[in-house]
């Protein structure tokens, strides 16, 4: 059963999808399916130095599962100060 | 004290708020964007932050800091929106009973709030613009 | 900018006077009257400088730090006379272009000026004065 | 021949001689020999951790000549900031 994820973009990231807030289905409900998912369909994604996920406004490990009511965030890699 | 603000910084409060009158020392750290990167002239910044998330980012750095040194006050104060060169994009400011402390921590907040701070800036130059540090250097102009 | 004082210090202006447009990063080192020392309350605080001779010591400090690092601005100002708690004894700012350069002159000359500038503090307590450091710690209440 | 130098003191220094500015004869002509008088006439000057000699607004070695047209300064330990 396809899942649909709301994820929130910032920097480099919202280049990539195309908006704030992007809808975001797939099968998987794993952080790091959610990776592997992205980077198959938006390629300049493996261009990135790095790639987090925030859920619910922490940083994620890749097990944790995630589900359609979470807050899901891609970190590209931060340059504040 | 955290903040992240659209509005100019006012650097003597942020400054004001960190002090404690038990303390001997303030340390001050404060970023400005600069005219010139990668030898282009910087037109303009943009930086953005993952608000909810990014203050609480700040949070834990604080925390952490107030362990390993005795903070007697603290604030941190990161500008979001466009920024011209010469304009405040952060300031960190600690206080502490002696010098050393304030140094030694006022450097962790600020190593720790730019490596891990859920906050992004763009630069850009006359030709063109570009995400800092989002890809390695051989790409950066891809 | 090397300054001694008997006017309140204005740290903003310090910090203005050591910013430049091609630094990133300004530290600021703040030394303000502590409430307390050596478990005494302390009243107020007086401070004295052999004026012509504290410039010229500061400005041989910032020669060798700007000797050290890539200094792209700096400013000293010496608060003398009489001080409460909590008022502002010594402010040293610096900007260079990157911040790791900024703490480490920042503290070199705040350590030297500590160590080499021709100022000298009497605390005042509720009982009693004393100069700072002029004796041993154990003929100090002598 | 007694020579007549002018003394500015500092912090501690000036409690101990009692003045801003002293008048002190003595034959020596050397920064060394101006601070073993003062140890002697001032007994207590013994019991400071420091006591440096500055000429005309420099740190001055022991060994230096001093004259009678020479700022003097007497320059106990320093406690800034």
């Amino acid at each position: 059963m396809a899942m649909r994820y709301t994820l929130k973009t910032f920097g480099i990231t919202r280049d990539i999808l195309g908006g704030k807030e992007v809808a975001f289905e797939m099968e998987g409900v794993k952080v790091s399916e959610l990776k592997s998912e992205l980077m198959l369909r938006f390629p300049e994604m493996k261009t990135l130095n790095s790639l987090f996920i925030a859920v619910n406004n922490t940083y994620a490990e890749d097990d944790l599962v995630i589900s359609e009511s979470d807050e899901i965030a891609l970190i590209p890699p931060v340059s504040g100060g | 004290m955290i903040k992240i603000t659209e509005k100019a910084i006012d650097v003597q409060k942020v400054i004001e708020t960190a002090s404690n009158l038990g303390a001997g020392a303030v340390n001050a750290f404060i970023g400005t964007v600069r005219n010139k990167a990668k030898d282009k002239n910087v037109v303009w910044l943009e930086y953005e932050a993952y608000e909810a998330m990014a203050v609480g980012e700040i949070r834990k750095i604080i925390d952490e800091a107030a362990h390993k040194w005795d903070l007697m006050g603290w604030a941190v104060s990161h500008r979001i929106g466009t920024l011209k060169p010469g304009e405040v994009a952060v300031v960190v400011a600690v206080s502490t009973a002696h010098r050393k402390a304030s140094f030694e921590a006022c450097q962790y907040i600020i190593d720790n709030v730019k490596a891990k701070t859920p906050i992004w800036k763009k630069e850009v130059f006359d030709d063109g613009e570009e995400w800092v540090d989002a890809r390695p250097v051989a790409n950066a102009n891809n």
